[in-house]
């Protein structure tokens, strides 16, 4: 062979032997934006093209449609509504407990934060009993196409709301035993910043779905 | 070693285009061509093979080739280079161009076969009045002629199984349905292939220059006996084919509708 | 630029995300951790990545498997298969055209989701991100560590489906509905499909989590003067796969989900109304016929679209990759940088955002408004512009260079000349007439297998055996290493190269029993060819795996930098220990300063200072 | 911490408005359903709104730098792009036998499932009602 087979440097053990105990050099590079808000961006970029999934489908389904029922005549708008109004109350209430956690105000966040989970909580539970009441009626998803779409969308952003309630109950927990520190507040931003995106889903949801 | 290496770099160019070379002599290339637009198919195939072929053989000369001169055992350093920017712009223009002229040059033919606004008009057959329906279903394909009305769909329609027959030297145009999942209509002789989709009713025309029974294949998987979803295409001229209709009419009143459902 | 290089040793415990910039920390929890924490619920990128590893290989085997027997009744159809009638006690041992439908609908699943996306970017992704950026590991290593827990169920719906009634899904990897949806359609699509769907579900909510960590990480966690156009073109690679991942596959996630309701709700987004299956319209279509109905009255197309939205960038994502691993091995092995560095990133990116535009290309005959046909044609075609400039610039890396001949640098070399083969062909493909004639052909199988297999998973082979000392502190045996290259090159291309001859003559794919018509009979020598082939290399793979596992214990112990290459991986120990690093990196140049006039050696570290 | 120790807005304001513009559009929706046209636009614009509100103070988008911004733009085009895409097959294909929404009735009679004006031959059933439909005859 030629020189494919040139000599590789040699294993040297004093300097090549993996080292157990290692200082951990972590450097923050790039543009200043925390990792954690970086990633949560990430992350709801891939919600929009999920509901895009969804949505873009019920769009192009229902232009393609003969006819399309009026919402109004097959779904309760006025307790959605109320509905509505819940979930932008507690998007208000968690720009609250966010405010209180940059304070570092512990029992301000924790306040705050009770009453977006339950407000949250609320809302889910409207929602679980619309479900109840239009299942008893017999309007299953497999009933026609216009309630197929809407168990879709609407159940997807029921657990998304309920996914973010659970986050939120769990930041609300350790903000009750262990105190979250000033320094610490990107976790309760985090978590606002999932719950107003769900918040902003709906907004568009309950326009198409409930009022178009 | 490195003679080795670049040898079989070499036997990439030399053996492919050796075989596509060789393809036609052992049979290993298109059927025969019946359809009228089949030869522009054929045709721009050919166009892009020369055009892939060249691009083919330069790119991978040139890597044997590097491989070749650049891994000899020599003195000194490697040239030590960054890039050109002139080199750059000439292989992002040149095939820029290439690709353009290939898109283009695509554009005639498929707007000929697909467009609806292009179908023939005028003749015997049309969008409005297909010679046929012709249905796809698990495992099988039905043709559909209308009777003396020359509407599909009323009472007097003849159903045929498995075998479709068309006049020909003459602009055909039929519709393609299925009735449970997704088909595909391919008949390699014509050059044409339509996917046959569940609640549509697709328009599809060709026109066949030679006489002949050809197989009519399904295309797209449509289940455990996609394999076997066989047709046939029979092209018969137009006396034939009426005498054909006369015989299939026959056929269809005598045996009682219900034979052919 | 300012930062400290001291060894911090009081500074307070921060969670990863809350270091400020230049922070330097020191963990104290030193003890050993136990073999579960270790192995199991690790954390630590380095044994992630090689979780994906092992699982991927051990899925390759599997889908390599399913090959053979696809190519066994390709060129024998119906006849046992011997050895194997006790697994066919009905059949005697032949594959049953059920059984063969299924099979390449799992072979495609499981190569694609299975093998080539865990492997590529769950475990060289994982392995090499924080390497080669200098970082101590992931932004989020716990997330990361969800991110292959997350696999868990995926492969236990997959392997479940080969358990269930009817078999796994038999609908091709793409499912198209309505064959996928309603279940007397075929056998796969009882519960297989069910379980299909799941699977796939769980491998993207696991591609997501990775996803989000990589661009994380490269973004925010580089080492000091590391900036972007210093990344390696395999950073790069991961990166814009890792973008591709996030914006690509939520729609298919969606769009399963919408099949999954179709399939267990009896929904109908994907299904028009008044179909008859088996000449009887299927019970749950009537009504009042069974308890729940079926609301018809869908779209087939609607399913292929967002299928496609997602699958067609998809093959960036098992090409992207491939391709940095490439740039950086043809390097490293000519001695020579990177031949037009910004325009590869540049032209990387474009595959990526013209990757968005370009799905409709394999609906051409599906029924697609033939107008949309025209516009995605132009976009694939213009496709191959930032190929071609990655292929000329790889030429021009090579071109006066001093190569070494080493078996990562052959499989790199085999990578740009079948790569070149696949791209072409997909030419054609892209015309739109010449693709009503070639879809669905073997033209297209072969297009694709020279892409993923001789492609990308070549490109893998290279990258193991590149990166193995890295992994284990050894290296792979570089004669056995040598003999499985040839063999795999040769009889790769003896597969895959016929299959554009049958292609031409017409076959068309997803057939159990190509000769049930007149017009292909003539073509079973060559499959018979092909086969022989396929089982040749298939074979071939012995020396891979013998010479891995082999060297993993008792292969040359080699030291950091054995190929003498300049980027950052090269730096940590070998294997590198928790954290990776045992020194603060500061990076002054790019990755590929190799042969410079201005130095002795013939490379310069990213992190020496002149 | 990368930024100061308020939101840098009211969030009082922004909420009333949220409020307000959530009460025109249920009252829109609820009152002005003819014409259709006017209807849409109405309640697009006030979604438009309230989802650019939330998105610019509440999630503080309009403080965020452009790094954070360019995570989330390519988005619009790409639901653009599929939507796009997506209405010539779906919404406009004129080669389907049925729009969408067509099932088969009671009769086996391929009907307009979604017709609000034969709410008993299709299957839908309008909200609140269903103890005033007959149960189906079973068996077909
Ligand atoms: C890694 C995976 C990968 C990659 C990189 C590609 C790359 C490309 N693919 Fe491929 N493709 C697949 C994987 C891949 N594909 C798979 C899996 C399928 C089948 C799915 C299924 O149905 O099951 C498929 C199917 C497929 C089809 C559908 C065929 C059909 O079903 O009818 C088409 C059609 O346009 C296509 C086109 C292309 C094009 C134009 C490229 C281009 O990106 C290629 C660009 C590269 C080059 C062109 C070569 C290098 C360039 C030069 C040397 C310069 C000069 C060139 C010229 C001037 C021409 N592909
Ligand atoms: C990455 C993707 C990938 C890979 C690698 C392969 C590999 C192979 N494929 Fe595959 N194939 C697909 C993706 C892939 N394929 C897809 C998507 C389809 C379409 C499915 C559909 O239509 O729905 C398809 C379909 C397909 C068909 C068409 C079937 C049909 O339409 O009827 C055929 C036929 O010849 C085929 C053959 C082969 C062969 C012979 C190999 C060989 O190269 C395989 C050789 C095997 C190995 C090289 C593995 C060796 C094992 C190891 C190295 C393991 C080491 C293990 C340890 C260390 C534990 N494939
Ligand atoms: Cu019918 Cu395949
Ligand atoms: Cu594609």
């Amino acid at each position: 062979m030629n020189i494919s087979s040139a000599a590789l440097p040699a294993h040297d053990p004093a300097v090549d032997a993996p080292k157990p105990h290692h200082a951990i050099y972590d450097y923050d590079s790039g543009p200043p934006v925390n990792r954690g808000k970086f990633a949560i961006w990430l992350f709801l970029a891939t919600e929009v093209m999920f509901f895009t999934g969804l949505i873009g489908t019920y769009i192009v389904l229902r232009m393609g449609a003969a006819t399309w029922p009026d919402p109004a005549d097959r779904l309760a708008v006025d307790i959605t509504a109320l509905n509505t109004f819940f979930l932008i109350v507690s998007s208000a209430t968690m720009v609250k407990a966010v405010e209180r956690a940059m304070l570092g105000d512990n029992p301000g966040l924790i306040k705050w934060l009770a009453l977006t989970v339950l407000i949250g909580a609320t809302f889910v539970g409207i929602q679980a009993y619309e479900y109840a009441v239009l299942i008893k009626d017999g309007n299953l998803p497999d009933v026609d196409i216009f309630w197929s779409t809407f168990y879709a969308m609407t159940g997807f952003h029921g657990i998304h709301v309920a996914v973010g309630v659970i986050w939120n109950l769990c930041i609300l927990i350790a903000a009750i035993f262990r105190k979250i520190p000033q320094e610490k507040y990107m976790k309760v931003e985090l978590a606002g910043l999932y719950w107003h995106f769900v918040d902003l889903v709906w907004v568009l949801l309950f326009t198409i779905v409930y009022l178009m | 070693m490195r003679y080795f290496f670049t040898l079989m770099l070499l036997l990439v160019p030399i053996l492919g285009v050796w075989t596509f070379v060789e393809a036609d002599r052992w049979q290993l290339w298109f059927p025969q061509n019946v359809s009228s637009f089949g030869g522009e198919i054929d045709g721009l195939f050919n166009l892009i093979l020369y055009m892939v072929g060249f691009t083919f053989i330069v790119t991978e000369l040139a890597l044997a080739w590097f491989v070749f001169k650049f891994s000899a055992n020599r003195p000194g350093k490697a040239v030590f280079t960054h890039g050109s920017h002139k080199l750059e712009m000439i292989w992002t223009a040149i095939p820029a161009v290439a690709l353009l002229f290939i898109a283009f040059s695509q554009m005639e033919t498929w707007a000929k076969v697909k467009f609806e606004s292009n179908f023939p008009k005028g003749g015997k057959y049309t969008k409005e009045r297909p010679i046929a329906e012709l249905w796809a279903s698990q495992f099988d394909w039905r043709v559909c002629y209308p009777g003396d009305d020359g509407a599909i769909g009323t009472a007097d329609d003849l159903e045929r199984s498995y075998e479709f027959v068309v006049p020909v030297n003459t602009d055909i145009v039929f519709h393609l349905r299925s009735r449970d999942v997704i088909h595909s209509f391919f008949v390699p002789e014509f050059r044409l292939k339509q996917d046959a989709l569940p609640g549509h009713t697709i328009p599809v025309w060709f026109r066949a220059e030679k006489e002949g029974i050809y197989d009519l294949v399904c295309a797209e998987l449509c289940g455990w006996g996609h394999y076997k979803m066989s047709g046939r295409m029979t092209v018969v001229s137009q006396a034939e084919f009426d005498k054909r209709m006369a015989d299939i009419k026959a056929e269809w009143f005598s045996n009682g509708k219900e034979q052919g459902q | 630029m300012s930062q400290a290089t001291t060894h911090a040793a009081n500074s307070p415990h921060l969670e990863p995300g809350e270091g400020e910039a230049g922070t330097v920390r020191a963990h104290h929890d030193h003890h050993e951790l136990g073999f579960l924490r270790k192995w199991i619920f690790s954390v630590d990128h380095k044994v992630i990545g090689m979780q994906f590893l092992f699982s991927g290989l051990v899925f390759l085997a599997l889908g390599g498997l399913m090959a053979m027997a696809i190519r066994y009744q390709l060129a024998w159809p119906w006849r046992p298969m011997p050895g194997l009638a006790w697994m066919f006690p009905a059949t005697g041992g032949a594959i049953s055209p059920e059984f063969y439908t299924m099979l390449f609908t799992m072979h495609g699943t499981i190569m694609i989701f299975f093998v080539m996306i865990p492997l590529l970017t769950g475990a060289f992704g994982n392995f090499l991100i924080p390497l080669m950026i200098g970082a101590p590991d992931m932004a989020f290593p716990k997330l990361n560590m969800f991110g292959y827990w997350a696999m868990v169920p995926a492969f236990f719906f997959i392997l479940l489906g080969f358990f269930v009634e009817g078999g796994h899904a038999a609908g091709g990897w793409t499912s198209y509905p309505p064959l996928s949806t309603i279940e007397s359609a075929a056998p796969g699509s009882l519960t297989g499909q069910t379980c299909w769907l799941l699977g796939l579900t769980w491998v993207g909510v696991s591609s997501m989590m990775g996803a989000v960590n990589y661009v994380t990480t490269i973004v925010k966690m580089r080492a000091p003067g590391l900036t972007m156009m210093r990344l390696p073109l395999t950073i790069w690679g991961l990166l814009i796969t890792s973008l591709l991942q996030l914006f690509a596959l939520p729609v298919l996630t969606a769009a399963g989900i919408l099949q999954l309701l179709d399939r267990t709700l009896n929904t109908g987004f994907f299904t028009p109304t008044n179909l008859q299956v088996n000449n009887i319209t299927p019970d749950s279509f009537l009504y009042g016929a069974d308890a729940v109905g079926a609301a018809a009255g869908g779209q087939p197309l609607l399913w292929q679209h967002l299928f496609w939205f997602y699958s067609h960038p998809a093959v960036y994502i098992l090409v992207l990759p491939a391709m940095g691993f490439t740039s950086d091995i043809l390097a490293v092995h000519a001695r020579k940088p990177i031949f037009g560095y910004k325009p590869m990133v540049y032209s990387m990116s474009a595959i990526a955002g013209l990757g968005f535009i370009v799905w409709g290309h394999h609906m051409f005959t599906s029924g697609m408004n033939p107008a949309l046909g025209m516009t995605f044609m132009v976009s694939t075609v213009m496709i191959a512009l930032p190929s071609a400039i990655k292929v000329f610039n790889w030429l021009g890396t090579l071109w006066g260079g001093r190569i070494h001949l080493r078996t990562p640098m052959l499989f790199a070399c085999a990578f740009v000349s079948m790569f070149i083969i696949g791209g072409l062909s997909g030419i054609w493909m892209a015309a739109t007439p010449v693709d009503i004639y070639i879809h669905d052909t073997y033209i297209v199988v072969a297009h694709f297998h020279y892409v993923v297999f001789a492609g990308s998973l070549f490109a893998i082979f290279a990258a193991a055996y590149h990166w193995f000392p890295k992994m284990f502190g050894r290296v792979m045996n570089e004669t056995v290493g040598k003999v499985h290259f040839v063999g795999s090159f040769i009889f790769t291309n003896m597969t895959f190269y016929m299959m554009h001859q049958v292609g031409v003559a017409g076959l068309m794919r997803r057939t159990a029993d190509p000769y049930a018509y007149d017009v292909y009979q003539h073509l079973q020598p060559i499959n018979e060819f092909i086969t022989i082939s396929a089982f040749c290399m298939f074979a071939w793979q012995i020396f891979f795996v013998v010479n891995f596992f082999h060297s993993m214990f008792w292969g040359k112990r080699v030291g950091r930098n054995p190929w003498n290459a300049a980027s950052l991986e090269w730096d940590a120990p070998s294997p590198p220990g928790h954290g990776n690093f045992d020194r603060q990196l500061e990076v002054y140049r790019g990755a590929y300063e190799f042969s410079s006039p201005d130095v002795a050696e013939d490379f310069i570290p990213q992190t020496r200072k002149l | 911490m990368a930024h100061g120790k308020d939101m840098g807005y009211s969030i009082g304001r922004i909420f009333i408005t949220l409020f307000v513009l959530t009460s025109v559009e249920v009252a829109w929706g609820m009152f002005l359903r003819e014409p259709r046209w006017l209807l849409w636009s109405g309640l697009i614009i006030c979604a438009l709104w309230k989802g650019l509100l939330i998105l610019l103070y509440f999630m503080h988008m309009r403080f965020e730098k452009m790094i954070v911004w360019s995570l989330i733009l390519p988005t619009p085009l790409l639901v653009a792009i599929v939507l796009c895409a997506n209405m010539p097959d779906t919404a406009f294909n004129d080669q389907r036998d049925h729009q969408v929404g067509y099932l088969i009735d009671q009769t086996g009679e391929v009907v307009n499932g979604l017709d609000p004006d034969h709410p008993a031959k299709g299957r839908g059933k309008p909200h609140g009602h269903a103890s005033e439909l007959e149960a189906p005859a079973a068996g077909h």
